[in-house]
């Protein structure tokens, strides 16, 4: 860095312990951010990643350590201080307001003042026009939030940030459900801050996405500082090994199994306001893809598929060849069909209770005779999925929520195959975990065919869905738009597809799937 | 103190029970020797009372002077006291029977209703039409006036009277008041409304005063000088009644005082009961203070500062 | 979302006017201007205790001590007035209102401090108020003459041909009407009601408001001691007994959200002025006395399962232009 | 580093709860045992009849049925719901034993059925406009209240009832061996089987996780509204259960019977360290909470303290109670450490 040498960095810290509880979540963690440059920040799930920022926005207190801001020493006691020194960060979690429209959620906690004190509800519109435009978003700045999707919120969340006209933006995982198109739009802005002479600190598990903006690179590994350096410097394996301590492959391992007879099958699926004339059969022992940009309804399909949908649809499905007429979804688990949900928070984990009783919870019939849990079964299991998915946890009885990210998505898949069914419904599996964590996830796809099972998969990411996946069925919009067979996967199409730039051959969604 | 009676109103926080104690305590010291114990729940319930007596039980007091939230609902308590030989009476409103050695009636109940009547049509003349603004529709001492309002009725005295309502406060004055401004509303000829409860006939009196109704309306019945002088000076009240509860409280602690000392009493008993003279009980072991008295512009602020 | 809103708040209004109506056909003397004057009069209480209830459950929090406050607050600065009834008027009010604040400011405490849940807290502070009262009067009431002259009348004085009272309601109305539209404080209630994190990741001081909301409340509920005690001219243990549930009624009728976050103070006002309408006209329309309770019971069920259905989530559509045969549920 | 290092260094693989909840809890039962302790100690030191096991046996009788609804009631405020109408419900059932004892002559047994149906039948509407209309809890049974014993009220008039059968009677007047009044006993039972079911079966569990997340319980193949739908029946069955006892021991049926008693029963429940945000708490805080208002209650009365400022007492109890962990977590490191672990 010798690049730096004479300059004071915008931020930085030095020696930051944090603890809960028993754990290190940060053990004298270290780091600078310089202006007009992007950091990105790279650790496994748990590394200590949300907690630095949280330590560098006044939400956390760091043990020991200190934190400089253009030089001079600080204590950051709240968000507020935080911001007023002129760090602003775009957290993990979706820190926005429901009920609340998209101006109010841009100005939330620094508003525009007339004189007499009273808001000044004019400027904020104009200027959340002006911000809204700037993130290349068509929305009217009136209506609710909860009115947007999912992809829309986040980006209300980065013009909310830049509103703040802070000198060091954080992100914190800012693409995980961010479509392509929409990551694009997010460079544009990262480039913009950087020609202002910001600093950007960009948390991402993915590498793609680092290379392609990032100045410098920060490793963090078990809380602490392990390397920093240039990007232009280094390969995507050295930050790898930085992070995990040891080789990973990032190949994704494609198990080669016979497929068998059809399992699940789906005929004219529709409820008109989600999805329509959705039919699939999926197989024995096969590894489905589902592909689409966020919010194409995929979710929203399976979520019905499980009677976990409000909707009543129309169409019909089948496991085994017999019609099955699911009214909740405890009738689907017992029939060995089990959904891992993509919104690890609110729908995948019971985050207040223990990562023993959440892995035994879906299996709870089993793990009993009815009425008498069995409390060494529970533990075994824990213990055993433990081992499997490297869960970073002081031990089975630690609240879920204390977890990473990624570690708590590694419980929830944990859940769910501790049921043992034979279809399971994965929805965004990797979304927002680290390389490693990646890879057991995948190794645990691939065996779960090779044990019979067969399953579905949703996902955001198309390397991953090219990598394990038999077919590929493509969705847009709320319907089937194509589908393809392992030999001729292509990116470039199927991302044709998803988008809308190549559009469906004639009568391709309403097709039987042989 | 080597006897203990103690004396369980309806509930506290309210100025007639308050004069009854202290009725009570003067006849405590008139005694001598005797303890006077006055404790009440918080609210106007059945179970608040069986809780406070079940601690007198405990406390092995020698006589309770109950004024009952329900006649029923107290016996059985009432009937474990008098197992552990602690003598029961009620005053003011009472025990059933069954739950009691006697009963105070603070009059008898035709009494209280002619009261009533008389003092409506003192305020207006023999004809007009009168509502009647009562406590709870479970109130027991205002069911048994109201019984005898109605029997008087007919009678040729109050003939011309028409009752046209009754409508229930529910012990709360924001009720009242609205079902009071409720009676105007729907009955424009209303000329009197009686109401034979504290806080009624002063949330009464307060509506007719806020609706400018004062010489139109008379609001009478039942309630303390300290408590009504002011509407009496307002006019909105002519005149109301109330027996003396000084009087009620001492005559009442003079008959357990009384009980303790004669293990037994049957009906044509005369008991002592001090400056009160003495009570006869009748046949149904119930015996009543005198008639109730009237208060009016002439006497109310000579009342007022003693109850 | 904002239209629907705004279309609860005119299915209020128009069903508060029904119910006006309804009793005006069945006695028409309850719709004269005289009559109308003294309902408004009566609803200013309701009024101004559903809005202090109302900021509090905005912010995920209930104030279950309202009542009890009021009751307190009344009787002591009724006791107080007997004591020097020489002061002038305006010490009243402003004396309810310092106490009501104090008493405001413990539950701010507890609650934003230690954090307490509301609930516990109010539970608590509700009995202990409740039971203060009887400590402070030694049981005793306060009864018309002994107030001062200008205690009872000032509040009546008719301005424009209504009350202090209803003036008063509508002054506090106002007020918070512009606090939660148009400053900051109010709006950042809105964001802690829906998102307590986000609220504090955004850099609102939770903390901070919590207290100033309870603060706020108590004072409110101070200032209808003195309103009440010298509407009923009566200050005594049992003063406003319940009527706390009342104004979470009130609330809730009036489209306020228990689970915070989201509520209007013109749907908290329409929900107060249709509860309370609902008890004057129910004896007024020669409703058993017996049945009114019951008759209440229901039509406060009936009216927030309708507003509840006017507040069903969007239905956030995929598919584009989709057919338009309503959702089944 | 993965679990299996992690564990050998903490070997309290098997606390009962979650870490966080449990010592939560278990903090709390000290602190409920503790104030029992001081109940007891004051209520000697203050007068010469508390510590009388007849005395203190008798009281029982006045709490016990307001202490058998706190149980149910718990599990309602463990799953994120709340009832206030259980008092109103009280009535109902009273009213209904009531009209059977006296138009049917119903004897002992068929009438505690119609209380005990007809407590159940008004939980059961909870329930349903609850989970099926979807309605919040609390609006649903602040109108509940209102209804149930408007509807009492309006059958009643100014009517009321009395004079139940002597063998009805009995259920809440009479002794076992002369000394236990059959409602503690009641209450006692019932409170080992709500431990047993919630802390120590599925059921229990399924609770607690509704508790903590009623979409994630939902996804996990909890039927979640049926589990709450059936909560606010049990609610409403107990209810009528109390009804039975307390309208067996006034012998007697009134519209304002058990008037209010709701408040007190979420004093018990919260004093004894549910959380009214759901998920957290014990039935056996309930229990001990139920004895210390209870046996608090005793003392005071026995003091002929007025009822009035008994209240304050046990308001200031409350929210003491409560207050005291959090400061002296908030205040004393030294327990904070042990807390956070
Ligand atoms: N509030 C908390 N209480 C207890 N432990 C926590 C808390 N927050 C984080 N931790 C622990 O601190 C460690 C770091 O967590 P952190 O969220 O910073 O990881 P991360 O790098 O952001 O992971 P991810 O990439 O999955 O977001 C984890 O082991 C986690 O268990
Ligand atoms: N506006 C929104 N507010 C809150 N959550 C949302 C919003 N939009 C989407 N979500 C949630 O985010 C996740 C993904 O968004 P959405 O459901 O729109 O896409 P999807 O149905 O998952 O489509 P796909 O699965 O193809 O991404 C889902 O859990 C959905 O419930
Ligand atoms: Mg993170
Ligand atoms: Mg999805």
């Amino acid at each position: 860095m010798a690049d730096h040498a004479n300059t004071t960095p915008l931020v930085e810290l030095k020696g930051i312990t944090k603890t809960f509880g028993g754990i290190h979540a940060l053990k004298n963690a270290e780091c600078r951010i310089y202006p007009g440059e992007v950091v990105a920040l790279i650790g496994e799930n748990g590394a200590g990643k949300s907690t630095l920022v949280k330590s560098m926005t006044g939400l956390y207190h760091p043990d020991s350590g200190t934190i400089k801001i253009k030089g001079i020493p600080v204590k950051l006691a709240t968000a507020k201080a935080a911001a007023v020194m002129g760090i602003t960060a775009i957290h993990q979690e979706t820190t926005l307001f429901e009920e609340l429209s998209v101006v109010e959620n841009i100005f939330m906690g620094h508003p525009c003042l007339k004189s007499g004190g009273l808001l000044d509800w004019k400027q904020m519109h104009e200027k959340a026009a002006a911000l809204l435009k700037e993130v290349d978003l068509d929305i009217d700045p009136a209506i609710l939030l909860k009115q947007l999707s999912l992809g829309q919120q986040h980006m209300v969340a980065i013009a909310r940030a830049l509103a703040e006209e802070a000198d060091v933006v954080i992100m914190d995982e800012p693409t995980s459900s961010l479509s392509s198109n929409e990551i694009e739009k997010l460079y544009v802005i990262i480039e913009r801050l950087r020609q202002l002479g910001k600093g950007i600190l960009f948390i991402s598990h993915k590498f793609d996405e680092i290379f392609h903006i990032a100045d410098r690179y920060v490793v963090f590994r078990d809380g602490s500082f392990v390397g920093e350096g240039n990007i232009a410097d280094v390969r995507e394996d050295d930050l790898v090994k930085m992070m995990v301590g040891r080789e990973v492959a990032t190949v994704f391992p494609k198990r080669t199994v016979e497929v068998g007879e059809p399992l699940l099958e789906v005929k004219n699926l529709g409820n008109n306001i989600e999805f329509k004339n959705i039919s699939f059969s999926l197989h024995k022992r096969e590894i489905l893809g589902f592909y689409g940009l966020v919010g194409a309804g995929r979710s929203e399909i399976m979520r019905s598929i499980m009677a976990l949908s409000p909707y009543a649809f129309t169409g019909e499905i089948t496991l085994d060849g017999k019609a099955i007429h699911w009214t909740d979804c405890s009738q689907a688990i017992d029939a060995g069909v089990v959904y891992v949900p993509e919104d690890r928070r609110n729908q995948g984990a019971i985050l207040p209770l223990s990562i023993r009783d959440n892995i035994a919870l879906p299996s709870l019939k089993k793990l009993s005779n009815g009425i008498w849990p069995n409390r060494d079964a529970e533990k075994k299991l824990a213990q055993d999925y433990g081992q499997i998915f490297a869960i970073r946890a002081a031990n089975i009885e630690q609240p879920v929520e204390d977890l990473s990210g990624g570690n708590q998505q590694k419980v929830v898949l944990s859940r769910w195959l501790a049921t043992n069914p034979n279809v399971v419904i994965v929805d965004e599996p990797t979304r927002g975990i680290d390389v490693g964590a990646k890879s057991s996830v995948h190794d645990a796809l691939g065996g779960m065919v090779e044990k019979d099972l067969s399953v579905l998969l949703v996902s955001s990411e198309l390397p991953e869905l090219m990598g394990m996946a038999d077919r590929i069925i493509v969705m847009r919009l709320g319907e089937i738009v194509a589908e393809f067979d392992r030999k001729d996967f292509d990116a470039e199409v199927i991302a044709a597809y998803a988008t809308g730039a190549k559009k469906p051959q004639t009568q391709s969604h309403d097709r039987e799937v042989a | 103190a080597d006897v203990r009676i103690a004396m369980v109103p309806k509930s506290l926080g309210n100025a007639f029970f308050e004069a009854a104690r202290d009725g009570g305590n003067e006849a405590a010291k008139e005694i001598g020797g005797v303890e006077l114990i006055f404790n009440a729940p918080a609210v106007v319930t059945a179970e608040g009372q069986i809780e406070v007596i079940n601690a007198l039980i405990a406390q092995r007091v020698d006589a309770i002077a109950i004024s009952s939230n329900d006649p029923d609902a107290l016996v059985p308590v009432a009937k474990k006291a008098m197992k552990r030989g602690i003598k029961v009476l009620s005053f003011d409103s009472a025990i059933a029977p069954e739950g009691r050695m006697l009963h105070m009636h603070p009059a008898t109940a035709a009494g209280a209703a002619k009261a009533q009547l008389e003092m409506a049509v003192d305020a207006i003349g023999p004809e007009g039409e009168i509502a009647i603004l009562s406590e709870t529709p479970q109130s027991t001492n205002q069911n048994e006036w109201i019984e005898e309002m109605k029997k008087l009725l007919p009678s040729d005295e109050f003939s011309k009277l028409k009752l046209v309502d009754v409508a229930y406060g529910m012990g709360q004055s924001d009720k009242s008041y609205r079902e009071t401004i409720a009676l105007l509303r729907r009955y424009p000829d209303l000329k009197v409304i009686i109401a034979p409860s504290t806080v009624a006939i002063s949330a009464a009196a307060k509506a007719v005063e806020d609706q400018d109704m004062v010489g139109k309306v008379y609001v009478t019945g039942l309630g303390l000088p300290s408590e009504l002088a002011g509407y009496v000076h307002t006019g909105s009240i002519k005149s109301f009644a109330i027996w003396n509860p000084i009087d009620l409280g001492y005559s009442a602690t003079y008959l357990a005082y009384d009980l303790i000392q004669k293990e037994e009493v049957q009906a044509g008993d005369e008991l002592e009961a001090g400056r009160m003279g003495s009570f006869k009980l009748d046949d149904k072991l119930e015996t009543s203070l005198p008639q109730p008295f009237v208060y009016d512009a002439s006497n109310v602020d000579k009342y007022s500062k003693i109850f | 979302m904002v239209k629907a809103l705004k279309s609860r708040e005119a299915l209020l209004a128009a069903s508060w006017i029904a119910l006006i109506v309804i009793a005006g056909i069945v006695t028409p003397n309850f719709v004269t201007v005289q009559a109308l004057r003294d309902l408004l009069t009566d609803l200013s209480i309701l009024m101004v205790l559903a809005l202090a209830q109302m900021i509090v459950i905005l912010i995920r929090g209930i104030d279950l001590s309202v009542a009890a406050n009021l009751a307190f607050t009344g009787m002591m600065v009724a006791l107080i007035a007997v004591a020097n009834p020489g002061l002038p008027t305006i010490v009243w009010p402003v004396l309810c209102i310092i106490i009501g604040t104090f008493i405001g400011m413990f539950n701010g405490l507890l609650v934003a401090e230690l954090k307490i849940p509301p609930i516990v807290v109010t539970l608590g502070t509700m009995s202990v108020w409740r039971g203060m009262i009887f400590v402070v009067s030694g049981g005793a009431w306060v009864v018309q003459h002994q107030f001062p002259e200008g205690y009872l009348s000032v509040p009546r004085t008719p301005i424009l041909g209504l009350t202090l009272f209803f003036w008063i309601g509508l002054i506090v109305t106002f007020g918070m009407w512009l606090m939660t539209t148009q400053t900051r404080f109010g709006r950042e209630l809105y964001g802690m009601g829906g998102n307590p994190r986000a609220a504090e990741y955004a850099g609102v001081r939770v903390k901070h408001h919590e207290f100033w909301v309870y603060t706020i409340t108590g004072a409110l509920s101070g200032l209808c001691g003195w309103l009440w005690t010298s509407r009923y001219a009566m200050a005594n243990t049992d003063v406003a007994l319940g009527f706390e549930l009342q104004t979470v009624a009130a609330c809730v009728i009036g489209g306020v959200a228990i689970s915070g976050g989201a509520g209007t103070i013109i749907g908290a006002v329409f929900g107060a002025l249709f509860l309370g309408t609902l008890y004057n006209i129910l004896p007024v329309i020669g409703v058993s006395q017996f049945w009114q309770q019951a008759l209440s019971g229901a039509i406060i069920l009936i009216a927030v399962y309708f507003n509840m259905i006017s507040r069903k989530p969007p239905v956030r559509r995929i598919l584009p232009q989709a057919a338009s045969q309503g959702v089944q549920e | 580093m993965t679990m299996t290092v992690s564990s050998n260094n903490r070997p309290s693989l098997d606390a009962p709860s979650t870490i966080s909840a449990g010592s939560m809890l278990k903090s709390r039962e000290i602190v409920l045992i503790g104030l029992l302790i001081l109940v007891f100690v004051g209520g000697d030191l203050s007068s010469p009849w508390f510590l009388d096991i007849y005395n203190l046996l008798d009281s029982t009788a006045i709490f016990s049925e307001i202490a058998m609804m706190a149980l149910s009631t718990a599990l309602v405020i463990i799953c994120r719901d709340i009832d206030i109408s259980m008092a109103s419900v009280m009535a109902l059932s009273s009213l209904m034993m009531g009209l059977a004892s006296q138009s049917l002559g119903l004897g002992a047994l068929p009438l505690c059925l119609v209380g005990l149906l007809t407590g159940a039948a008004c939980g059961f509407f909870n329930g349903f406009l609850v989970t099926r209309l979807k309605m919040p809890a609390i609006v649903v049974t602040i109108g509940t209240m209102s209804l149930f014993r408007g509807v009492a009220a309006g059958v009643l008039g100014n009517e009321k009832i009395a004079h139940y059968p002597d063998a009805f009677a009995a259920i809440g007047q009479s002794y076992f061996m002369d000394m236990v009044p059959y409602s503690f006993i009641t209450f006692v039972l019932l409170s080992i089987v709500f431990i047993i079911v919630i802390h120590y079966t599925t059921i229990g569990r399924s609770i607690f996780a509704l508790g903590n997340n009623p979409e994630g319980a939902l996804f996990s193949g909890i039927r979640t509204d049926r589990l709450r739908f059936i909560l606010f029946t049990l609610n409403g069955l107990m209810a009528g259960l109390a009804a039975v006892f307390l309208t067996s021991r006034l012998g007697s049926t009134r519209p304002d019977i058990a008037n209010g008693l709701e408040m007190e029963v979420i004093t018990i429940v919260v004093l004894g360290g549910v959380s009214l945000n759901g998920g957290k708490g014990t039935i056996s805080g309930v229990f001990i909470a139920a004895l210390v208002i209870g046996f608090l209650r005793l003392a005071i009365t026995l003091n002929n303290v007025p009822g009035n400022i008994l209240i304050v007492f046990t308001g200031t109890l409350l929210v003491v109670s409560v207050a005291l962990p959090i400061i002296g977590q908030k205040y004393l490191p030294r327990l904070s450490k042990k807390k956070s672990e």
